[in-house]
């Protein structure tokens, strides 16, 4: 294949990856939490975007048997479905479960900030982990 | 959620526009068979309209519509009847989630298809009893 | 050579084990406890002297207690040095176990349960190392023998006692894993691990410098128990014990399973022919001669009197090790009748040391003028020890040295010769001073009115220093050291 | 330490472009993924999803079907997730009945 | 009869289910919470043993759910890997759920009902990663018992949401780098199965989307076992958890991410693959060898228990990873072997300060003194049969996971075995460092009264000042449902070291995979 098919074939794939890398670095260098929370979501985002974005086929559409293809299977002829015609529906449905794994656990990472709030008055990581040292101090 | 000065107009929109979400989001489960759609998209519909009460006129009122005890009972629910419906087939002989064992009448296939909706009702039911409970207990915050 | 299987060995080994629950069980009552270790101690001794005639006969007790990793079973076997070496534990336990109650109350110690349970671990272990048939069982006794005894050694639980504790087990646990490291390498190569007289590896298993390094891995896993120098000196240390875990530990069982081991490393694991071949022998030959000196000088400059016998115990041990080094008949000889002798006269001496130590609270030499006076029995057999140290007839010092000396003749190298001469001297220079001051100096007033120790300390004394003198008479007198000793030669030379 | 980082994020996105070099091109109705039978002989999912799916449960809708029939085990574990995260919730930030908020 | 056909899935399930009724049953008395998950928790132990056999006489048993046969569907797969961690995890969290009933009601009142109930579901995410054999199927089990794990890590002291908030950071990448993994994998293969996966590589070896496939899930597992440099998370989550959560997560958390990379690597990318055609292997050992120096070190230099433990975790997870790395039998064996004994080690000795913290209200070394061990002799007999196994002295347990590891790295090729075998060489003897620490600090007399805060004795007779200890201390053990479990994981402890060949001929030997 020429090199321009290749790009065209792949450039979704690299766009989801850079989006990947600037959810990472939300997650390194962010110091406040929910920043970091957002940067997370970005990740898991992308990923979900890579499936889905490799799931396509061309000239298909969404994986709903039209009413010919109904009709063939009314008569049993199921090998005759086109399976050019539906795009991969097996990523859009893991991604299905990704997505609600990823509310599940920003749910989660919420009531963890929320507490971490109420107990220490910041989300900002340098302030938090020195007031932390101070409860240490406190502690012994 | 301190600053509570009710505005009638949000009260009364979000209060009327909410059961028609619903009423969608029943929809929007029922028919995942013929198109897009299902337990997830569905349940997160009438969670929204749940919550949209909640924003919209205060956690006073919005409790007469959706108590807040009630989030983790229905997830729970919704989740057995997910179980149940594989469980069921389990114990009249299948492996688990084999819907062909449902006590039900017609071909096999046409089983499988209540199965599904079975499924898709327990999904709908969970994932709005549970992002409501979510919602609500993070409002709450630290008990410490 | 034929081999019976028999249940006797596990039991010899699990008798002073099964004491341990009675004696903490029994730990409100004083005598009942003592009578447990009394017990465990005669019953033990009569289950090894009960397998020692098939032993002379050179029949072999075998007995598979379980499969302990794949192809490895944790297993014992009653060859002739094996029952050597646990006739000397299991009897001269019965000694200080007697000799300890004394000990214990006179000084009213604390914790002598834990004293008492651990002392009893100590020779379940040790038996189980005289009677090892392979490198992991042996592995397990010998680690067992090194927690067994960290209690003992860090009994006082004073400062000194603190530090001695962690400086001896990182001197073991070294060790220990040292051991299993050649262990594996050793079944990497020979992929079997069953001791065997004459050594379990054939020939062009091993060339030079693995057999070095292999060699080297064995010997700093067993010189320390051992007291080789340079791996010695956790042993002065650990005098900080009380004396009757001096006398047992280290003048019989752990320096003693050390010594056991150096021999079952060359004769077994090795044997003669390895040896030679890789200039092994020399390796060990220089060790031990360097260790024999340099500990007696040590030794010359001491004042304290346990230390002065620690670092004698160092010196005699390397006689040992000597004689295994010399690959022969004699010197083998010599060696292993020298764990058996040299036990006697050593445990004698700590013996004397404690109850010099109890009876008058003295534990430097310069405050032994003229005691000699007040407790006779006791510096009799002090002196009979030191003679035998020193290897005057008719002391069975003598006898093994004897053989020794043969040995070395017989290999054809004059040096070991001169060593043991020298510190023969030596042991004579650093012996007889105390004998001498003991009784021909005038006591001070400090013993006025004392008298011997407790029957329980003295009759073990006078009896072990007896039974010195008879086995210098007649070595085969009871247990045929002698002959098990001369055959245990022959099967590995041979 | 930052540009460690910075170095970390690029090294880490170059790899991992280079990985999807390897995909087949998107959209490409005969990739790997969209064979009837892999290279191996097993059947390929996808296709005998689209084939199969109104056959064997009576549903047009495939993702429904993959979701709740030939897949239904990964979307009960789903329901446990969510469920999970509320319970957590419920765990951490809910007071109990007897103790008054503050 | 339908539970002998459904056996595979009847653990997550039972487990799963009981996380949803817990908080129903116990919706108002929070006291029946504990006996309904004791009650699951003993069934799931017996259905792992039970399972076991079940393999030992049939083979590998493969549980299509749905009916739908791979990979069309999901299955389950019984085979002697999976059976190994799954009677591990079972039935050393069974244990120390008996150990959790009273540490619990203190520690955290009034909240039992949903502690329990996340408990349920993080061992059924457990047991649904080790029995699956669909690479998605494992995501979603790995994601249930992820999210359990905060919570019960969260909800220790003061300081846990933040290493709670820390942990989910990490966690949740690690995650999606294994879920990426999969996206790579599914898109080169087309499948989702493990087997049929394995069997479709061959064909496309050496392509980059595979290797980098293979080593992001690598790096997933390696974040969620905590292998150094990933550890980051591991010592604060352990320290500030409740004692019960960090008694069962450190037995059975790193194990069942160590099963997923020996799984991943092993038995879908093969030994050949991993050894050969990506170095991942190697590299893997030498961080498993920094793992274990780093993780000894730093344990010695911790005052609180529960953070040295938390440290020597890391490193024994190195032992694992060692095993594994070498990619040679024996040191399979002694890293499934390791699995096995570290998590009754850990159990046990977490369930030591959690006894300790529960009499005494804290866990600090420089606090104890030898009147603890004369209020708990039990207790601290138990912590001593464990610190001498984790020191590896036999008979112990711990001794033969390192005789095994020590052969393997002897039997692997190159000059490194002697590398690795020198790290654990030194690493024992740190282990000793810091355990015989604490036994000096709790069998012997204090030494004088400034050495130890602890007891404020001032006598410069040694012999004295113990016998006023030993005058003043009554004896104060703990109950028994929470000292049986603690000595019967003693107990264990001795016994499998004994056993320990009848456990590898048993079922390890049957692990080894092909190839190696």
């Amino acid at each position: 294949m020429t090199t321009l098919e290749f790009i065209l074939g792949h450039y979704a794939y690299w766009l989801t990856l850079v989006l990947m890398m600037i959810g990472l670095y939300g997650m390194m260098m962010k110091r406040n939490l929910v920043k970091k929370l957002i940067g997370m979501t970005i990740f898991q985002v992308s990923i979900i975007i890579f499936y889905v974005a490799g799931a396509v086929k061309w000239g298909a559409t969404e994986p709903i048997l039209d009413n010919v293809d109904i009709e063939k299977v009314h008569h049993g002829m199921t090998q005759a479905i086109s399976t050019a015609k539906y795009i991969n529906p097996l990523p859009h449905t893991l991604m299905l479960t990704a997505i609600v794994v990823g509310v599940a656990t920003t749910g989660v990472a919420f009531a963890l900030v929320i507490m971490i709030y109420k107990r220490y008055k910041t989300l900002d990581e340098a302030v938090l982990l020195e007031r932390m040292k101070k409860d240490n101090d406190s502690d012994n | 959620m301190t600053h509570k000065e009710d505005n009638p107009i949000i009260t009364l929109v979000s209060r009327v526009v909410s059961p028609f979400i619903m009423i969608f989001a029943l929809y929007v489960i029922f028919h995942g068979h013929y198109s897009p759609g299902g337990g997830f998209q569905g349940g997160t519909m009438l969670a929204a309209a749940v919550l949209l009460v909640r924003l919209g006129a205060g956690r006073e009122i919005s409790q007469l519509q959706f108590k807040k005890s009630w989030g983790m009972p229905l997830g729970s629910l919704g989740v057995l009847i997910y179980f149940g419906t594989g469980f069921v087939a389990m114990l009249l002989g299948g492996n688990f989630l084999n819907y062909e064992f449902l006590p039900l009448a017609g071909a096999a296939n046409a089983v499988r298809g209540w199965g599904i909706l079975f499924v898709e009702i327990g999904v709908g039911t969970a994932v709005m009893g549970i992002l409501v409970a979510i919602y609500d207990d993070l409002l709450e915050g630290d008990p410490l | 050579m034929t081999t019976y299987t028999s249940i006797v060995p596990l039991l010899a080994v699990l008798v002073s084990l099964a004491a341990v629950p009675l004696i903490i069980w029994s730990r409100k009552h004083p005598n009942l406890r003592e009578s447990w270790t009394i017990a465990a101690s005669l019953v033990k001794f009569g289950l090894v002297l009960s397998l020692l005639p098939n032993a002379l006969l050179n029949k072999v007790a075998e007995l598979n207690i379980i499969e302990i990793s794949p192809g490895i079973n944790l297993a014992l076997r009653v060859d002739q040095f094996g029952i050597f070496f646990a006739l000397i534990a299991s009897g001269l336990w019965i000694f200080t176990s007697f000799y300890s109650i004394g000990y214990m109350r006179g000084e009213n110690s604390h914790k002598q349960t834990r004293y008492f349970s651990s002392f009893a671990i100590c020779l379940s272990s040790t038996i189980g190392i005289a009677f090892s048939a392979n490198l992991l069982t042996f592995i397990v006794f010998y680690e067992m023998l090194t927690i067994a005894t960290y209690p003992l050694v860090i009994h006082e639980e004073n400062e000194e006692a603190i530090k001695a504790g962690r400086k001896y087990l990182i001197y073991t646990l070294t060790a220990g894993l040292f051991l299993i490291v050649a262990t594996v390498w050793t079944y990497g190569i020979a992929g079997t691990l069953d001791f065997k007289a004459g050594g379990l590896f054939s020939d062009g298993m091993l060339d030079l410098p693995r057999a070095t390094m292999l060699f080297l891995l064995f010997l700093a896993a067993v010189g320390v128990k051992a007291g080789i120098m340079p791996f010695h000196s956790w042993l002065p240390t650990a005098m900080a014990a009380p004396t009757p875990v001096s006398a047992l530990l280290h003048a019989v069982a752990v320096v003693k399973s050390g010594v056991f081991a150096v021999i079952r490393v060359v004769g077994f694991v090795f044997g003669p022919a390895m040896m030679a071949a890789f200039g092994l022998d020399t390796i060990l030959l220089t060790m031990a001669g360097i260790t024999i000196i340099v500990a007696s000088l040590i030794a010359l400059r001491q004042d304290n009197l346990k230390r002065r016998l620690a670092y004698s115990t160092v010196g005699h041990l390397s006689y040992i090790v000597l004689g295994a080094a010399l690959l022969t008949k004699s010197g083998f000889t010599g060696g292993i009748m020298h764990i058996a002798f040299h036990a006697t006269m050593k445990i004698t001496l700590f013996f004397v040391a404690g109850a010099i130590a109890v009876n008058l609270h003295r534990k430097n030499i310069s405050q032994l003028n003229g005691i000699g006076r007040v407790m006779p029995w006791t510096m009799g057999a002090f002196t009979v020890g030191a003679i035998g140290l020193a290897g005057i007839p008719p002391i069975n010092g003598f006898v093994s040295k004897w053989y020794l000396g043969i040995g070395s003749i017989e290999s054809g190298n004059l040096i070991p010769l001169a060593i043991l001469v020298v510190s023969g001297l030596l042991n004579a220079a650093y012996f007889f001073p105390i004998v001498h001051i003991a009784f021909f100096r005038k006591g001070d007033d400090g013993l006025k009115g004392k008298g011997e120790a407790s029957l329980f300390m003295v009759v073990p004394i006078v009896i072990c220093a007896i039974l010195s003198v008879l086995f210098g008479i007649y070595p085969d007198l009871f247990f045929n050291f002698f002959k098990l000793a001369g055959s245990i030669a022959a099967s590995i030379v041979a | 330490m930052k540009f460690l980082n910075y170095l970390i994020l690029i090294v880490f996105g170059g790899l991992l472009i280079f990985a999807s070099t390897g995909l087949a091109n998107r959209g490409d109705a005969d990739a790997p993924m969209n064979k009837e039978t892999s290279p191996a002989g097993s059947p390929g999912a996808a296709y005998y999803y689209i084939q199969n799916a109104k056959k064997d449960a009576h549903t047009d809708n495939m993702v429904t079907v993959i979701l709740a029939d030939y897949r239904g085990y990964d979307t009960l574990g789903e329901e446990t997730v969510i469920y999970t995260a509320g319970l957590i919730c419920f765990l951490l930030l809910r007071r109990r009945e007897e103790e008054e908020p503050k | 009869m339908i539970l002998t056909t459904n056996s595979p899935v009847l653990i997550p399930l039972l487990f799963l289910v009981f996380g949803l009724l817990i908080p129903l049953i116990a919706w108002k008395r929070n006291s029946l919470a504990w006996p309904t998950l004791m009650l699951v928790s003993t069934a799931a132990a017996a259905i792992s043993i039970y399972n076991v056999f079940k393999v030992l006489s049939t083979g590998p048993v493969h549980y299509h759910l749905g009916n739908w046969v791979p990979p069309i569907g999901i299955e389950y797969v019984l085979d002697h890997l999976s059976v190994f961690v799954m009677v591990v995890i079972n039935v050393v969290a069974f244990l120390v759920l008996i150990h959790a009933r009273e540490i619990v009601g203190k520690e955290m009142p009034g909240k039992q009902a949903p502690y329990f109930a996340t408990v349920s579901l993080m061992m059924a995410g457990f047991n649904g990663i080790v029995v699956t054999g669909d690479l998605f199927n494992l995501y979603v089990f790995l994601e249930i018992s992820s999210l359990s794990l905060y919570g019960l890590i969260a909800i220790g002291e003061r300081k846990s949401p933040v290493a709670a908030f820390r942990y989910l950071i990490m966690g949740t990448v690690a995650a999606s780098f294994y879920l990426l993994g999969v996206g790579f994998l599914y898109m080169t293969t087309g499948s989702l199965n493990m087997a049929d996966v394995k069997a479709i590589l061959p064909s496309i070896i050496g392509q980059p989307t595979v290797l980098i496939a293979l080593a992001l899930m690598v790096l997933g597992m390696g974040i969620k076992m905590a292998l150094f440099p990933l550890h980051g998370w591991l010592p604060d989550a352990y320290t500030y958890a409740p004692s019960t959560s960090s008694a069962i997560i450190a037995p059975t958390g790193t194990k069942v991410a160590s099963y997923v990379m020996l799984r991943v690597m092993f038995f879908v990318f093969g030994v050949s693959y991993v050894a050969k055609t990506l170095p991942l292997a190697a590299m893997i050992t030498w961080m498993a060898a920094i793992a274990i120096i780093y993780g000894s070190i730093m344990a010695i230099a911790q005052s609180e228990m529960k953070r040295m433990l938390a440290y020597s975790s890391v490193a024994q997870v190195g032992y694992i990873a060692l095993g594994i790395g070498l990619a040679n039998p024996f040191g399979l064996i002694g890293a499934v072997l390791h699995v096995l004994n570290h998590a009754v080690m850990k159990a046990g000795l977490f369930l030591v300060s959690g006894n300790l913290r529960f009499k005494l209200g804290h866990s600090n070394i420089f606090k104890l003194d030898n009147t603890v061990r004369k209020k708990m002799p039990w207790t601290m007999a138990a912590f001593t049969v464990g610190a001498l196994s984790m020191v590896g002295l036999p008979p112990m347990a711990g001794f033969f996971s390192k005789w095994y590891l020590i052969r393997g790295a002897y039997s692997s090729p190159s000059w490194t075995g002697w590398v690795f075998i020198g790290v654990i060489f030194l690493s024992s003897l740190l282990n000793a460092v810091y355990f015989f620490r604490i036994i000096e600090k709790v069998y012997m007399k204090p030494l004088t009264a400034s050495k130890n805060g602890a007891n404020g004795h001032d006598h410069n007779d040694h012999h004295a000042a113990g016998h006023v200890v030993e005058a003043e201390v009554p004896r104060d053990e703990v109950s028994g449902s929470m000292l049986i479990p603690t000595l019967v994981l003693a107990v264990g402890l001795i016994v499998l070291g004994i056993l320990n060949a009848f456990i590898v001929n048993g079922i390890i030997k049957y692990i080894i995979p092909a190839g190696m």
